[in-house]
């Protein structure tokens, strides 16, 4: 049995990473064969990671180790928060690779986009089994590697800057990170996380970490690459940016700070009161920007501080939420920078001052819109409302009245600025003849926004084994 | 009864709506067909529920305390029936009013849909269903607004957005009162509000009156009235939304918590009341269009209502439940008359009509009898309800909030005399005098709801006994009287004489305003529009400077101007400028150092070579 | 005697250092070079003595003539007046450090004696072997240098084009 | 011996004062390679003066050979580097060999 | 057999001038490449007696007879020779399709030839006055490898490299003078044994600062780097491949490590110095990079920043910290080369070392830029490759030393290095095709081959790092970790 979880494991997160670089090989082949061959793949992956549910559901821990110099061994820990994430981002991974065949089917460099892809959805992987301190950092770079190649894709001047800065600023972020790491190896003489559960870390490796986690889930004050980044790529790299790469800090934080160290009480305060914050700042910058990207982007910023803050209150209701979360932001909104996507495709720009009446034209897309605007903003039965009632829940729980009031006003006005951008682009004059979408992407919109209907209409099943994962904290509290 | 069955109520309606979205849209009389039917069997349903015993039905759902927990008990079967009752009636009319309409098939859809919430909401036993119910009515009535059409989607926002922040916020109570209590199963909490709780009871408080739509959240209802189809504002704001809200209301204040007679939150919620029956009626007598004006009233109304709750004393907050089924009734007859009269005549405005009593006789006498009822005529049931409101009020000592009600009773009265007189009396306007009686689907929920408000007024025993004293059974001290029956028609006592006194006053200044006006009807408000301070402050009103939704969005947009501009920009500014200009100054620095001199060179050379020795040197030391 | 050798020696270096005539210049040098040997021959170091009055003093100053020889026609770079002050104040301000520097060296610094024996060549050949083979690589890197500078110039010389202008954010 | 060795080391140090001085203020490039030659003047003799302190002469003096061998070699180059050099700016002045910079 | 690392060389440098007179291209390119495949190969030979029991000194025979040189193979000079050897394997590869346009390939191999005789006489010489020289041999050298196109600029460069370099090694020679003058000897032994008895650490202060000045501007530290942003550019690609990847490690690094470690023994005082000007290298080098158009400047200067790293962890003196030193500069060897290889593969193509005038090459040369792609991210320290795991040791060390600001600088340090590495690859790679350049042809094949291997080099080392520190670098830095005793050990011999 463990043996046989054991493989999975390690399929899981090789079968991406090795996997991705044989796409190129068959990019020799033909294009049909490399697409056929990156979704094999990325299907193999969701398929892994799923195969580990029952696992979770039950409960089960494991860790693996493969020895190497100077603390520096490779471990692996399997349990319900890494499934969790492992199925959550390879789920909408797969479904990012299948999408792309539609979207990227036409730009130059297609093998380097699989390649790439597929390693993100590798390091993601690996990520979230990594239980050394190390090689999350690893992980944690090749996945910034994977962004910033995919945020220049189009290789335009002004987006490869845009790469860089988003690369520039999440590097900056990690390697502080990775100095707070080597902080706390100083203090306990190894990286291994499993060995070092319930350790109190000095303040200053936590502002180093939390640098690397604001910056790669683009929390304020290290947010700005993210809108940038938006603008830039195509589509389907801002939607992986937004769906995916975002939650690897929070993931990272939930690892670390909920499942492993226990915080200095100064920070306990203070990070619910920064990430809300951030929420709030997010939200008034997506109010007030005009490019859709950019506003979607900012939404991204701005929902992630829920995410933080549900881990951040560190009651088992709040890791549920945001577990829950990462789930149902990233099913709506990939749905909603697809929509975007549409919308953008079909008129050449992305000022939404420039757009409107589009419902008349493009009704699937409208109706996906408003759908999963719906799940971003929180409103049953859409899934988007458990995940933040229950952050909210647990903000008050854990005696934060006014956080949790500062966060749903950032609710409210998340409302504000979506049906913002939906009177605008949707509704009033038509300014453009634009056509509906194509039939695949159009389908791909309606599928995500059935989903996250579907999500919230069948949330006891997610919510079960977050739930797996929240009890475990408490062990771990104690 | 078996506790599954707490589903059918918020199963087939739901099952109906998802036939109405499946049906494709060539097939037109199935779908009528089916709505009506299966808004029979919900009436159905919903009278075989009532008189049951106590239910419970608890289903495993999130974990962490949430379950999905639902409750069948007196109050619940009260308000389900009425829901029931509402639904039939307005999909019989809809068969009709909205026969033809592009979007037929989500018309339905979201009517039922709406149906199945509110049922849910009203079932709900536990915090967290009764949410996700009562926040997803925010979809239906947002789509439902919708559907009327061009420039109604900005209404469905703004709807949609005070929906939403009444919502939040009765989010956040329903989280202190959890983490004060520690459970969320309704029936298990019951405490004093003082301190964070009373922050919680404010909180769901806004959350209820929201949904009932009171002042100050009422502001989308008269611009919804303008743009959404007429059935559904007698549906939603006329009826479900009161219903829901004064539910949840009476729930808040009789189950969740312990509301003391004259306890700040008390008067804090009779304040909102009174405030909002005086300044909604204000608001009411000026309007020029027939659904506007009712409109206002349906926010004025719920004044009542809350006055009536808000007393916490038993004859008041079965004044204010009473009053809040009877509105439901007469606030949907009226709209939906003006309904009728919409679809004869193509308008609703009240310049545009007149003497239309006798092309339209059903509809007329419909109408007359709700407006009888709202200005709460003997022995109409708007009479009993505010005459309990108005003793309730008294009885609290509090004499302000009873003169304000009976300043509302006045006014009201006198814009309905306006509108009644300039729609259905008078001179007949030019352009509509091809107006017909509507058809029978139409004008029988009309007289039905007409009816009911005769009965409820004359036999008002019976819905006091069999819903209302239910509901108050647990909560009245003992022995006090819970039965209001023996002077609801009384007329001989102060408060009911001073309630018929207003009534002539009323009259007195809509005749007034009528000879005034050049004995033109619809001008009899005009001499009170007119005046001094009343005028400005109309003016304001009607710039929407009253509006909060407005003046929200204004500190939004101002606060994310803020925000962007002078913390979001400076962040960015902050890498894209001072970390760029360092760079650049550091390498500009640097360019010019390396100015390609040999002397240059080697003089940094030998500076190093001394200052390495000199610093070995220190440092050996 | 030994002083007056280095002061020979300092003052000639200065003069190689000052003169305005690169030949003088040379010259100067070489003559410096005598006085070293010369030192070297006052301290019993006959073969250095040898070497430095030979190779610096005969073949580097044949080598810096024929350059200055080689460059003379179309480059005369005046050196600035200004040394005739600059110098002098410079040089003193070196000196006097210098002896500070040195008296309080005086007798300060312990070092390990030792007494050896044989001869020049069983030294150089037993001991400092490998620094022939060194030396055999840099006359070696030294030839080779000047002939890679000096090939034909048959194949055309590496013209590198790196544009001027910086580059533009 | 001891204070012979400071003495000479003393005059080490002048001769690489006067060396330094010359590299650093000279235009010429010819007499920039004097200044080199100054300077090797000088650690020649601090080699010498070493060995001769301390009865290390002979070994003393392979090194000194050694030294000027290497001294050569460097200086020929130097001297083939300045005549290129001088083919292409028909110049021997250092200020001007600033084509590389920043 | 030790002697074998300088003497082919240096026989084969000897011989190529007269064979370049049969055959011009054919003969050079193949001998060169066979004795650097030799020195590779002799190399990994070596290390199998080294590994079998601490460090070996050899002695040579002429004739049967022994002569008194004594070679010094210990872990750390093996590690060196294996990193020389490797890189130089991979320039003479490049070399045969990158030399061919200047012209004179015998007299180039010969130099290089030369250079590396110093460069391993260096590594294996057990003596200061030996490293001297040896110095002096490859910096000779490498003065006329850097002055080799004889354009403007490469003789400009070079003259002021030998002028600075003069006076660094009168420095070196200086300080070896006053050693002499004090410990009466000049190998190591003795001098170690010498520096125990004597008590005089001004004197050694003295020293140290003025070897730090000699061997510190021959490694291009700041403020004696000034010569480097000139000289390594001006030169060609495989030359300045060959300058940044080794000769300034062995020449600045090695000899100066050898030195402070194991005969002088590291003070904290020195330990100072080292790390401040470390830190400072890097900045200054990092920052100066940024500003650059030239892409081989650019490089240049990248190469004084990663001394800096080098000689930071070697500073911190403690064993991880000289582990990730050392692993640094082997890193730094590989993936430095390569970049300067793959600038010149650029300049072959395009003619241009202007990055402004590049563009979206990876179309074209699509070899070029993933191997520069993945240089770059190396040198910046991007896991997995291998430019991480030594800058995350020396990281670690400095934490652990307790140097925490110079924690936070160093790390400061890889972002600015990111920076730049990014701008060039946004200038030479990444991003649209330059319109001129449509015509652009990929590297010819040695070239590539070249490039390719050091890619894979760097991508394995990163991925098998545990093996890399077990079976190289752990002897090496044990040798160092043992400081002086090392040194100590030898007078026996």
């Amino acid at each position: 049995m463990t043996n046989n979880i054991q493989t999975i494991i390690l399929l899981t997160i090789f079968v991406p990473i090795v996997g991705s670089f044989t796409i190129p090989l068959a990019g020799l082949i033909s294009k049909k064969a490399r697409s056929f061959w990156s979704v094999l793949l990325a299907l193999a992956t969701t398929a892994c990671s799923m195969l580990l549910i029952p696992f979770a559901l039950k409960g089960g821990e494991l860790a693996f180790r493969k020895e190497m110099a100077m603390g520096l061994d490779f471990i692996v820990v399997a349990d319900a928060l890494s499934i969790f994430m492992a199925v959550v981002s390879s789920f909408v991974g797969a479904l990012i690779v299948i999408y792309s065949l539609g979207y990227i089917g036409h730009e130059e460099n297609q093998n380097e986009y699989y390649l790439i892809v597929l390693l993100f959805i590798g390091s993601m992987m690996g990520l979230v089994f990594s239980a050394n301190l190390i090689f999350m950092y690893l992980f944690w770079e090749i996945a910034a590697i994977a962004c910033w190649r995919l945020i220049g894709f189009y290789r335009v001047r002004e987006f490869v800057l845009k790469a860089d800065k988003a690369f520039l600023m999440t590097f900056f972020g990690a390697v502080f990170m990775l100095l707070g790491f080597i902080i706390i190896y100083g203090q306990t003489g190894t990286f291994d996380l499993t060995a070092m559960r319930g350790t109190a870390i000095p303040g200053v490796a936590v502002l180093l970490i939390l640098l690397g986690m604001f910056s790669k889930s683009a929390t304020v004050p290290l947010h700005t690459w993210l809108p940038d980044a938006g603008v830039a790529p195509t589509t389907v790299t801002a939607l992986l940016h937004a769906a995916v790469l975002v939650k690897i800090g929070v993931y990272a934080y939930a690892r670390l700070f909920c499942y492993t160290f226990k915080l200095p009480e100064g920070w306990q305060q203070a990070i619910p009161i920064i990430v809300v914050f951030s929420s709030l700042i997010a939200a008034a910058a997506a109010a007030v920007e005009n490019d859709l990207k950019r506003i979607l982007a900012y939404s991204t910023v701005s929902q992630i501080g829920y995410i933080f803050l549900g881990f951040a209150v560190l009651n088992p209701m709040g890791v549920s939420g945001s577990l829950l979360f990462i789930l149902m932001h990233g099913l709506a909104k990939a749905g909603l920078f697809l929509c975007a996507g549409i919308v953008i495709h079909a008129t050449h720009q992305r000022d939404i001052r420039q757009m409107g009446g589009m419902i008349k034209t493009m009704p699937w897309t409208a109706v996906a819109y408003v759908f999963c605007a719906f799940s971003v903003i929180g409103i049953p039965p859409f899934g988007g409302f458990f995940s933040k009632f229950m952050v909210i829940m647990a903000t008050v729980q854990s005696g934060r009245v006014w956080v949790a009031a500062a966060a749903l006003f950032a609710a409210v006005m998340t409302m504000y600025y979506l049906f913002r951008v939906f009177s605008a682009v949707f509704m009033g004059e038509a300014r453009s003849d634009a056509k509906e979408g194509t039939r695949s992407m159009v389908f791909v919109v309606v599928v995500l926004a059935v989903l996250s209907l579907l999500a919230g209409l069948f949330v006891a099943y997610p919510t079960q084994l977050a739930n797996v994962a929240s009890g475990e904290i408490l062990r771990w509290m104690k | 009864m078996n506790p599954q069955n707490l589903l059918i109520p918020v199963l087939l309606p739901l099952l109906l709506a998802l036939f109405s979205f499946l049906l494709p849209r060539g097939v037109k009389r199935l779908r009528e067909v089916v709505s009506v039917l299966g808004a029979a069997l919900f009436v159905y349903v919903a009278i075989a529920f009532f008189g049951q015993k106590e239910t419970f039905l608890t289903l495993p759902w999130l974990g962490h305390g949430i379950d999905f927990e639902l409750r069948l008990y007196g109050f619940s079967q009260f308000i389900l029936i009425a829901l029931s009752g509402f639904t039939f009636l307005i999909t019989l009319y809809s068969t009709v009013k909205m026969a033809g309409d592009p979007r037929i098939r989500e018309y339905y859809g979201y009517l039922f849909l709406t149906s199945a919430m509110s049922a849910g909401a009203v079932l709900a036993n536990n915090l967290v269903p009764l949410v996700f119910f009562w926040e997803g009515l925010l979809i239906t009535l947002y789509a439902l607004i919708t559907i009327g059409g061009k420039g109604s989607h900005r209404t469905a926002v703004k709807a949609f957005l005070i929906g939403g922040f009444c919502d939040f916020s009765m989010i956040l109570g329903i989280a202190i009162l959890w983490s004060q209590t520690g459970t969320l199963r309704m029936s298990d909490i019951s405490v004093v509000p003082q301190g964070l709780t009373a922050v919680s009871f404010y909180l769901m408080m806004i959350g209820a009156i929201g949904k009932a739509g009171s002042m100050p959240f009422h502001t989308w209802i008269p611009d919804a009235a303008v743009d959404a189809p007429v059935t559904v504002m007698a549906f939603i704001p006329a009826a479900l939304e009161k219903l829901l809200g004064i539910y949840m209301l009476a729930r808040i204040c009789l189950d969740l918590f312990k509301l003391e007679t004259n306890s700040a939150p008390s008067l804090v919620l009779m304040t909102v009341g009174a405030l909002t029956i005086v300044l909604a009626v204000f608001m009411a007598l000026i309007q020029k269009d027939l659904k506007k004006l009712l409109s206002y009233h349906a926010v004025s109304q719920v004044g009542y209502m809350m006055l009536g709750i808000g007393t916490a004393v038993p004859i008041g907050i079965a004044g204010g439940i009473f009053h809040m089924i009877n509105h439901a009734m007469y606030k949907s007859g009226l709209f939906l008359a003006a309904g009728s009269v919409e679809q004869q005549a193509g308008t609703t405005e009240l310049k545009k009509l007149g003497g239309l009593a006798k092309a339209m006789p059903l509809t007329a006498l419909g109408f007359v009898v709700c407006a009888a009822a709202i200005s709460g005529i003997w022995p109409l049931n708007g009479f009993v309800s505010k005459e309990m409101v108005f003793h309730g009020s008294y009885e609290t000592g509090y004499t302000i909030f009873t003169i304000a009600a009976w300043l509302g009773a006045i006014l009201t009265f006198a814009s309905f005399l306006k509108a009644g007189h300039s729609v259905f009396f008078g001179p007949r306007g030019l352009e509509t005098a091809a107006v017909k009686e509507s058809k029978s689907p139409i004008t029988i929920p009309i007289l039905i709801l007409a009816g009911l408000c005769v009965l409820f007024g004359v036999y008002n025993a019976l819905p006091l006994k069999l819903f209302i004293q239910p509901i108050l059974a647990g909560h009245a001290a003992p022995g006090e009287s819970i039965d209001f029956t023996a002077h609801a028609l009384a007329v001989f006592n102060p408060i009911a004489l001073i309630s018929l006194g207003c009534l002539l006053i009323a009259f007195a200044l809509h005749f007034f305003g009528f000879k005034r006006g050049g004995n033109k009807a619809y001008l009899a408000s005009e001499p009170i529009h007119r005046l001094p301070v009343l005028r400005t402050l109309y003016d304001w009103a009607e710039a929407r400077v009253f509006d909060l939704y407005e003046q929200g969005i204004k500190f939004i947009q101002a606060m994310s101007k803020f925000l962007f501009r002078f913390v979001d920009r400076p962040i960015d500014a902050f890498y894209e400028k001072v970390v760029v200009g360092v760079g650049r100054a550091c390498i500009g620095a640097l360019k010019a150092a390396h100015n390609g001199l040999y002397a240059n060179y080697l003089a940094w050379t030998v500076g190093g070579l001394v200052i390495i020795v000199w610093a070995i040197g220190a440092l050996l030391r | 005697m030994h002083l007056f050798l280095l002061i020979g020696l300092v003052a000639f270096s200065i003069m190689a250092v000052l003169s305005r005539d690169l030949l003088k210049s040379a010259i100067s040098l070489a003559v410096a070079s005598i006085f070293l040997a010369l030192a070297f021959f006052g301290m019993n170091a006959v073969y250095a003595g040898v070497f430095e009055l030979s190779v610096v003093a005969g073949l580097i100053t044949v080598l810096f003539i024929t350059a200055i020889a080689l460059t003379r026609s179309d480059s005369e770079v005046a050196e600035s007046k200004r040394h005739l002050i600059v110098f002098p104040l410079f040089f003193l301000a070196l000196a006097v450090l210098d002896i500070l520097v040195m008296r309080k060296l005086l007798g300060q610094i312990p070092a390990i004696q030792s007494a050896e024996s044989g001869t020049f060549s069983q030294v150089l050949w037993n001991q400092r072997t490998f620094d022939l083979v060194g030396q055999v690589g840099a006359i070696f890197a030294g030839v080779l240098a000047v002939l890679a500078l000096f090939r034909p110039d048959g194949e055309k010389a590496h013209q590198d084009n790196v544009s001027e202008g910086g580059r533009h954010e | 011996m001891n204070n012979l060795w400071i003495l000479n080391m003393g005059f080490v140090a002048l001769l690489i004062g006067i060396g330094l001085y010359c590299l650093l203020t000279m235009k010429n490039t010819v007499k920039l390679l004097i200044g080199v030659e100054i300077i090797a003047k000088g650690v020649t003799l601090a080699l010498v003066a070493s060995g001769y302190a301390r009865d290390n002469l002979l070994v003393a003096q392979s090194l000194v050979i050694t030294v000027i061998v290497v001294d050569v070699a460097v200086i020929a180059t130097a001297l083939a580097l300045i005549i290129s050099i001088n083919r292409h700016t028909k110049s021997l002045d250092v200020r001007k060999l600033t084509k590389l910079k920043g | 057999m030790l002697f074998l690392f300088i003497i082919v060389p240096l026989l084969l440098a000897g011989l190529l001038p007269l064979l370049g007179k049969l055959s011009k291209r054919f003969l050079p390119d193949l001998l060169a490449s066979a004795a650097m495949l030799f020195l590779l190969v002799l190399a990994v030979v070596s290390a199998k007696p080294l590994i079998a029991g601490g460090g070996i000194i050899q002695q040579a025979f002429w004739f049967g007879a022994p002569l008194n040189i004594r070679l010094l193979l210990d872990g750390f000079s093996l590690f060196m020779l294996f990193t020389i050897s490797l890189v130089s394997f991979a320039v003479t590869l490049y070399s045969i399709n990158y030399m061919e346009h200047y012209g004179a390939k015998a007299n180039y191999y010969a130099l290089l030839l030369v250079m590396i005789a110093g460069m391993n006489g260096l590594v294996l010489s057990s003596d200061l006055f030996n490293i001297y020289i040896f110095l002096e041999m490859a910096a000779v050298a490498s003065y006329a490898l850097v002055a080799f196109g004889r354009g403007h600029d490469e003789l400009e460069a070079s003259f002021k490299y030998l002028m600075l370099s003069a006076v660094a090694s009168a420095f070196v020679l200086l300080s070896i003078a006053i050693i002499f003058g004090v410990t009466g000897g000049v190998s190591f032994g003795t001098v170690a044994q010498g520096l125990k008895t004597l008590n005089i650490k001004y004197v050694v202060g003295i020293c140290s600062g003025l070897f730090l000045a000699g061997f510190g501007l021959k490694a291009a530290l700041v403020p004696f780097h000034s010569w480097l942003p000139d000289a390594h550019p001006s030169a060609p690609a495989p030359i300045s491949a060959m300058l940044s990847a080794v000769l300034i490690k062995v020449s600045g690094v090695y000899a100066m490590t050898r030195i402070f470690l194991n005969v002088f023994g590291l003070t904290p005082a020195l330990t100072t110095v080292l790390t401040v000007m470390g830190v400072v290298s890097i900045f200054v080098g990092a920052l100066a990079a940024l500003g650059q158009n030239d892409i081989k400047r650019m490089l240049a200067y990248s190469s004084i920043s990663q001394i800096g790293y080098v000689v930071l962890g070697l500073g911190i003196g403690t064993p991880l910290g000289i582990l990730g030193g050392l692993f640094h500069l082997f890193n730094h060897a590989l993936f430095k080369s390569l970049l300067f290889l793959n600038a010149g593969a650029i300049e072959q193509s395009t003619g241009t070392r202007s990055l402004d005038r590049m563009g979206g090459l990876a179309k074209v040369m699509p070899l070029t830029a993933t191997t520069s792609a993945i240089a770059s991210l190396s040198i910046a320290g991007v896991p997995p490759l291998n430019g991480f795991w030594s800058k995350l040791l020396i990281i670690i060390a400095l934490v652990q030393a307790k140097m925490h600001v110079l924690a936070v600088l160093a790390v400061l340090g890889s972002v600015v290095t990111l920076w730049y590495y990014l701008v060039l690859q946004r200038y030479a790679f990444f991003g649209k095709l330059n319109e001129t350049w449509k015509g652009v042809k990929e590297a010819p094949f040695w070239m590539s081959a070249s490039m390719v291997l050091l890619a894979l080099l760097c991508v394995v080392t990163g991925l098998v790092f545990p093996f890399v520190i077990h079976s190289w670098l752990q002897p090496a830095a044990d040798v160092l970790g043992q400081g002086v005793s090392v040194a100590l050990n030898f007078i026996g011999f």
